[in-house]
């Protein structure tokens, strides 16, 4: 089949320079992480990887999320001309990459470091896993399932913050008389569909929520459960009514000097507000699940190995691996990004308080897998584009239900 | 006493024909040769690659191209996406305009130019240099001046119109306007470059003429001159069309296809199919729709440089 | 057409373009310098000189295309100094014809009259009366592309002719088209006249063509005329030097010299009581000028006063006549006679010359004594 | 008798109008073209004026002051930083560490994809053979064809000729990628020069490239001034091909001017942006302007077929 053709062209024709020095090999990394407070983790990670062995990391970093990046990587891999790691979100988006035999199998070092165990949850690993083999390392858990609110916006209002969405519905009216937007966002699909994600783990719960994402269950899709989520998606609508905002940061940023009450995004969000000087509890506060279910999913980054000839390479992706799954590096680059460790063993304590309370979600297995691990990236790009004609349009409840339903069913 | 020929005498004049003539392909092979890279890429690259994805686009191929065929399911899919549908009545609206604009702009600025007035080199610099910028300069500095809080709405408002309100960048209805403002501020330099060249061709008895005639100046660009510019128009119209079809880097610097799904266009549907939604034949399947328009518009217009008049 | 005002003065009564004192300088060189001439109605004037020598350039200046920075150019009797091109009631042809290429004949023809706002019916009426006159009915609806040169020739024509104008311009409107279709559209452009008794203003630099069309030709050197008079007299009794040198292929023979009394004294001497002296003849260094078709060879050259021998060095047969390059003096030595002489290069000949074909020029100021 | 009219009594003028009209100098007509060209001119240069402005203020002047205001106290310092110190990922050395790699790729691109579309088009207008019109048909139809598209069929075939991750493999793209318009350029350029110096040359004997060589390039500089600033525009400017057929130590300067400008996280620094922008227009622009002249002559001759 033609994977297999694959793989044999790719390992006759790689070209691979031979390092001069016995050990010391260049690594070139892809990853998207290039604003400040990234760029911050990544040197972490860098310095610890170059600290450990005498490689050198080759920064490769390309701006612009996985939709740029991904070219790049595809291309250089079928050109038989790998980078030696990249970064990619956890869920499918390697998995045929996988099945072609291009990325380096991680079992023999994911046993030896027993990261069955210290991986939390497990399903992140199992996401890494096909076929009983393990092929990338899983970095950071980002999650989209946080409400950031503007203490200063309700006060404004005159009205108690919010801690759940019928509070934030209830203070709609009075935040609006005092001109502050009820609920902000950008006008982007991946934003629309994130909310969305959080309304239904929130509200839905996680049945509701394996139902729809994983299994595709028409009953449920098409059910009065996700009826009543629509028709909240709908008041969305009206409270996101009135901001012209592109970028997400900008939304964020409506939010940190009290224009906007409220904004649902990924808990890198905290990154802006520590940015921005302002400390959770006393200017903001951070909800999960919509203040409901307190369900974060594990969305966020892994790194993949692209297969590669040279076993001095190969020596040194490996200790990249390690590196990347140690608990020094997994406090240094989380604490730095915002992000969750997917170790459950190490010391958080230093995080913020909204960090702290993700981890104590996370501790108490509070976590579901992310639409990304359940659906095809297909799938997750038509669900946007579907919310993005949704959020520009008057779509009702109802066909919004149906064409949702269609597209996660014609996925499974 | 028969004069034999002297054979010497004869050697200057070119040696005796020879029996057959030499088929074509062997006629003056260097021109072949030289011709070689073009041919090659016209073959491989132009037509191997566009049969290659017409092919895949009849393929499942998500992220690695692969060849189990699945028929035209991937286009029933396109046509049902109502992005899709979106993104071709975009590109519709958005090229006819600016192909209009861009040839009307700029035949008025060459005409305006043309006027032998003094400082044409400067004028003539001014309206050019956008063309040697990027589409991300273009798309991001037009963002800020079209920015509602910091750009032209802000300032008019300074000056005490307060209810000026100018953000096309954030509304669905007149993002077109500023697509089309960054677009032809761009583009416009080198069409009116081309249509000056072409005013400059025209013989100047002409213009003698219909001053004779009595033909006000106006009139005369219209009725004499645009007919005798045809050429340099479709010159021109090529090289335009040629931007607008593969419209992606303007769009995706100044408004990314936003505002919601107002400037969407065909070249960002295929890049997000193959790269983000990591679908490559659903990709495929768009640019071979493409492909067919562009077809479709290029044949009248080979007809016009190759059919009727032979190479005089 | 004009609309008829009593002219400005009775100097122009039948004077249907005059120029008066017309000066023309780009920057400090001037073009024309202190012109005056005064073409009367339905005359055929020549422009006629050397490239350069501003003859388009006063074309340009009565059509109203060039601005004068001295003097007055009026049509019809009136003033049109500052006038519009298509206010002068002028017409113009081109030497690359201008016309409107993606236009039929027919819109080429009607284009200015649509635009001057003419009823439908009195453009369809001028149109026909332009094409019948110039033969134009079955090219009405073709492309300009699609005519010979002399077809787009008689368009170009016929663009004045539909608008009545009172003066036709010409500017070398032949020397595109081959020798063959020169002469042809040259008898053409006579009869013309001849039937239309419009005022013609034609700029050539071919002698042929203004022998042939002008009434009255004005030949001009350094944005000056040398000479305004009818061809003939511009053939026997050239003006200055260069006028005598300019008219007549071959150019006639010259011979420096000095005058005695009433005699020519030079490498042949020449008696000249018969020569019409237009002043007192004064002693002096003079050139002395005869046209090779005067010079009378052999035997008819017996009862010449003045005779000589000379070697023939070229002889050009060209059917009608012949003509022998010699050598005079030195000097080059053209003789013009019938075709069929017998003579051959090498012979030496008699040469006769009449002085009352002959001319003088003053050495220094080249004018005619 | 003859009218010798050359030496006649004095002034001949009549009454009325001679000699030169006093033009009023601002006529409405000159008034209407002078106004619009200024306001064509205000259109243009605005958002040259907001970039330079921008980049030459400091962070706190542009998040109050109004973007068309000048500097209150001019700053180079967003210049320098763009240059040498902004982060582009884990570097932070600017675009100063593209820079040369951008010219390394532009250099040989331009160079090699005018060789060969100059070739193209004298071969076109001057030794046609059968089929020659129908692959510059398919080179035309080529231009039209959405590059995104071309990416992983191009990859493979850089493979199979082992250039791959090589400048030299980006340059050919660039060449591919060039060359439908600016053959189309040297055709119609050719096309226009008369034919019968093509005709004389190969009377003498003269062979495909000395005839090239010696009688048709000495005469084409305008054309290839156009050549050189198109192609240099499009190589210059381009990201993606960069960024994909090379690899970090080679990414061309719009590698680190999009890590620069599109980080969207943290505070976004306007004024380096811009610096950043301009820097990486700077090079085109400068070779737009000094070669403006010959880009007009040049254009003329290209832009209309024979």
């Amino acid at each position: 089949m033609t994977n297999r053709i694959l793989t044999k062209l790719l390992c006759a024709s790689a070209l691979v320079a031979v390092p001069l020095a016995a050990n010391a090999v260049d690594l070139e990394i892809t990853h998207w992480w290039t604003s400040g407070g990234e760029a911050a983790a990544v040197r972490a990670l860098a310095e610890q990887f170059e600290a450990t062995s005498d490689n050198t990391w080759v920064d490769g970093a390309i701006a612009g999320s996985g939709g740029v990046a991904r070219p790049i990587i595809i291309s250089r891999i079928l050109g038989g001309d790998p980078m030696a790691a990249t970064q990619l979100n956890h869920g499918q988006q390697a998995v045929e990459l996988i099945e072609a035999g291009l990325m380096l199998d991680l079992t023999d070092i994911a046993e030896a470091g027993d990261w069955a165990n210290i991986v939390n949850p497990p399903s992140l690993l199992e996401a890494c896993t096909v076929e009983g083999r393990v092929y990338c390392v899983p970095l950071n858990i980002h999650s989209p399932q946080w409400m950031w609110t503007s203490l200063s916006a309700f006060d404004a209002a005159g009205v108690a913050p919010a801690q759940n969405w019928d509070d934030l519905k209830a203070a709609a009216p009075a935040l609006r008389e005092a001109g502050k937007q009820p609920l902000v966002s950008g006008a982007q699909g991946w934003q629309y569909a994130n909310q969305f994600n959080t309304f239904v783990s929130g509200l839905g719960g996680e049945d509701l929520y394996y139902a729809v994402y994983r299994d595709g269950d028409e009953a449920a899709l098409m059910g009065t459960e996700m009826k009543a989520i629509w028709d909240e998606i709908v008041i969305t609508r009206d409270l996101m009514a009135g901001t012209a905002i592109q970028d997400w940061n900008l939304a964020t940023a409506e939010v940190i000097n009290g224009n906007a009450a409220a904004q649902v995004m990924g808990d890198w969000a905290q990154g802006e507000f520590a940015v921005a000087g302002k400390t959770a509890g006393s200017d903001y506060d951070c909800i999960i699940g919509m203040g409901r279910a307190q369900l974060i999913a594990t969305a966020g980054d892994a790194f993949y190995f692209p297969v590669n000839k040279d076993e001095e390479v190969t020596a040194a992706q490996k200790e990249l691996a390690q590196v990347l799954i140690s608990p020094e590096a997994q406090v240094t680059f989380n604490l730095k990004k915002g992000s969750l460790p997917v170790r459950g063993d190490i010391d958080m304590s230093t995080a913020g308080t909204c960090m702290q309370k993700g981890l104590a979600v996370l501790a108490d297995g509070g976590t579901i897998d992310s639409s990304d691990m359940l659906l095809s990236p297909d799938a997750v790009g038509q669900i946007q584009d579907m919310l993005v004609d949704f959020y520009a349009s008057d779509m009702s409840a109802e066909d919004a239900q149906a064409e949702f339903a269609k597209i996660v069913m014609s996925d499974k | 006493m028969t004069a034999l020929p002297d054979p010497d005498r004869g050697a200057v004049r070119a040696k005796a024909a020879p029996a057959r003539r030499p088929s074509r392909l062997l006629h003056n092979p260097m021109s072949k040769v030289a011709a070689m890279p073009m041919i090659a890429t016209a073959l491989v690259i132009f037509v191997g690659c566009s049969l290659w994805t017409v092919v895949h686009s009849f393929t499942d191929s998500k992220l690695l191209p692969r060849l189990n065929f699945v028929g035209f399911e991937q286009y029933e899919r396109l046509w049902s996406s109502s992005r899709w549908i979106t993104s071709v009545e975009n590109i519709a609206i958005y090229g006819v305009t600016a192909l209009v604009l861009s040839l009307v702009l700029g035949f008025l600025f060459a005409a305006l130019l043309d006027q032998r007035i003094r400082a044409e080199g400067i004028f003539r610099t001014i309206i050019l240099y956008p063309y040697a910028l990027s589409f991300i300069v273009t798309g991001l500095v037009w963002q800020w001046v079209l920015n509602p809080d910091f750009g032209i709405q802000n300032v008019v408002r300074d000056l005490g119109f307060a209810s000026f309100s100018f953000d096309p960048l954030n509304n669905p209805d007149t993002v077109m306007i500023a697509l089309l403002m960054a677009g032809l501020w761009q583009g416009t330099g080198l069409v009116t470059v081309i249509m000056l060249a072409g005013l400059r061709g025209v013989d100047e008895d002409i213009w003698k003429a219909t001053r004779v005639d009595g033909i006000p100046a106006w009139k005369t660009y219209l009725f004499v001159v645009v007919p005798i510019l045809r050429p340099v128009f479709v010159t021109a119209t090529v090289l335009i069309a040629t931007g607008i079809v593969k419209l992606y880097d303007l769009v995706v610097a100044l408004t990314n296809g936003g505002p919601g799904s107002a400037t969407q266009m065909p070249a960002l549907y295929v890049y997000d199919a193959m790269f983000a939604k990591q679908n490559l034949a659903q990709g495929f399947a768009a640019s071979t729709i493409m492909l067919l328009a562009v077809l479709v518009l290029l044949i009248p217009w080979s007809i016009h440089e190759f059919g009727g008049k032979k190479r005089g | 057409m004009l609309d008829t005002v009593p002219p400005v003065s009775s100097a122009l009564d039948d004077i249907s373009v005059s120029i008066r004192d017309l000066e023309l300088a780009f920057g400090s060189v001037k073009v024309l310098k202190d012109l005056n001439i005064d073409i009367h109605k339905g005359e055929f004037l020549v422009l006629l000189g050397a490239s350069g020598c501003g003859k388009s350039t006063l074309l340009n200046c009565i059509a109203g295309l060039l601005e004068p920075t001295g003097g007055q150019i009026f049509i019809e009797g009136q003033n049109v100094t500052w006038a519009e091109p298509s206010e002068r009631g002028i017409g113009m042809v081109f030497q690359s014809y201008a016309l409107y290429p993606q236009m039929s004949v027919k819109s080429n023809l009607s284009f200015g009259l649509k635009n001057a706002k003419l009823p439908k019916d009195q453009i369809e009426k001028r149109v026909a009366r332009a094409a019948e006159i110039l033969h134009l009915g079955p090219l009405l609806d073709r492309k300009p592309g699609a005519l010979s040169g002399g077809q787009r020739q008689r368009v170009a024509i016929g663009r004045a002719l539909v608008r009545d104008v009172d003066v036709f311009l010409f500017d070398e409107p032949l020397s595109n088209l081959d020798a063959k279709l020169r002469a042809e559209l040259r008898v053409e452009l006579k009869r013309l006249h001849q039937s239309l008794a419009n005022t013609m203003i034609y700029v050539t630099h071919d002698q042929v063509e203004a022998m042939t069309l002008a009434d009255r030709i004005a030949i001009m050197k350094g944005g000056v005329i040398q000479q305004l008079a009818a061809p003939l007299e511009i053939y026997n009794t050239p003006a200055n030097l260069y006028v005598a040198g300019f008219i007549g292929a071959p150019p006639m023979n010259f011979i420096q010299g000095a005058l005695r009394g009433t005699d020519f004294e030079g490498i042949i001497n020449v008696p000249m009581q018969g020569y019409g002296f237009s002043a007192a003849p004064k002693d002096g260094a003079v050139v002395f000028g005869i046209r090779p078709e005067h010079v009378l060879v052999n035997d008819a050259a017996a009862s010449c006063a003045v005779q000589t021998r000379v070697v023939v060095d070229v002889v050009e047969p060209m059917g009608a006549d012949t003509l022998l390059w010699c050598t005079l003096g030195g000097d080059e030595f053209r003789i013009r006679l019938d075709g069929q002489t017998p003579i051959r290069q090498g012979d030496t000949i008699t040469v006769g010359i009449d002085p009352a074909r002959a001319s003088l020029f003053d050495k220094e100021t080249e004018i005619r004594l | 008798m003859a009218d010798l009219s050359v030496n006649t009594p004095a002034t001949r003028l009549l009454d009325g109008p001679s000699g030169k009209r006093k033009r009023a100098r601002f006529t409405p007509k000159r008034i209407m073209i002078y106004g619009a060209l200024l306001l064509v001119s205000f259109y243009y240069l605005l958002p040259l004026w907001v970039m330079v402005m921008t980049s030459l203020k400091g962070m706190p002047e542009v998040r109050m002051g109004n973007i068309f205001a000048p500097p209150v106290e001019i700053t180079f310092e967003p210049w320098v930083k763009a240059w040498a110190q902004a982060c582009t990922g884990l570097n932070c050395d600017g675009l100063s560490r593209g820079f040369w790699n951008s010219v390394q790729i532009t250099v040989p691109s331009v160079v090699l994809s005018i060789i060969i579309a100059s070739v193209n088009g004298y071969a076109l207008v001057n030794w046609r053979f059968k089929g020659s019109e129908i692959f510059f048909t398919i080179l035309i139809f080529g231009a039209f064809i959405p590059y995104q598209v071309m990416i992983y069929p191009i990859v493979i075939i850089l493979r199979e000729l082992g250039l791959m991750g090589s400048v030299w493999g980006l340059v050919m793209v660039h060449t591919i990628f060039g060359m439908p318009i600016l053959t189309l350029l040297f055709r119609n350029y050719f096309a226009s020069l008369p034919e019968e110096l093509f005709k004389a040359a190969r009377v003498d004997g003269a062979g495909f490239w000395r005839i090239f060589l010696k009688v048709l390039v000495p005469m084409s500089l305008p054309i290839f001034t156009v050549a050189v600033i198109l192609q240099l525009t499009g190589i210059w400017n381009d990201f993606l091909f960069g960024v994909i057929y090379t690899k970090p130590a080679t990414y061309p300067m719009t590698v680190q001017l999009n890590n620069i400008v599109n980080s969207v996280q943290g505070v976004k620094e306007y004024n380096v942006n811009m610096a950043a922008t301009l820097l990486t227009g700077i090079v085109p622009l400068t070779v737009y302007l000094i070669s403006g002249k010959l880009f007009v002559r040049g254009i003329a001759s290209g832009a209309v077929k024979g």
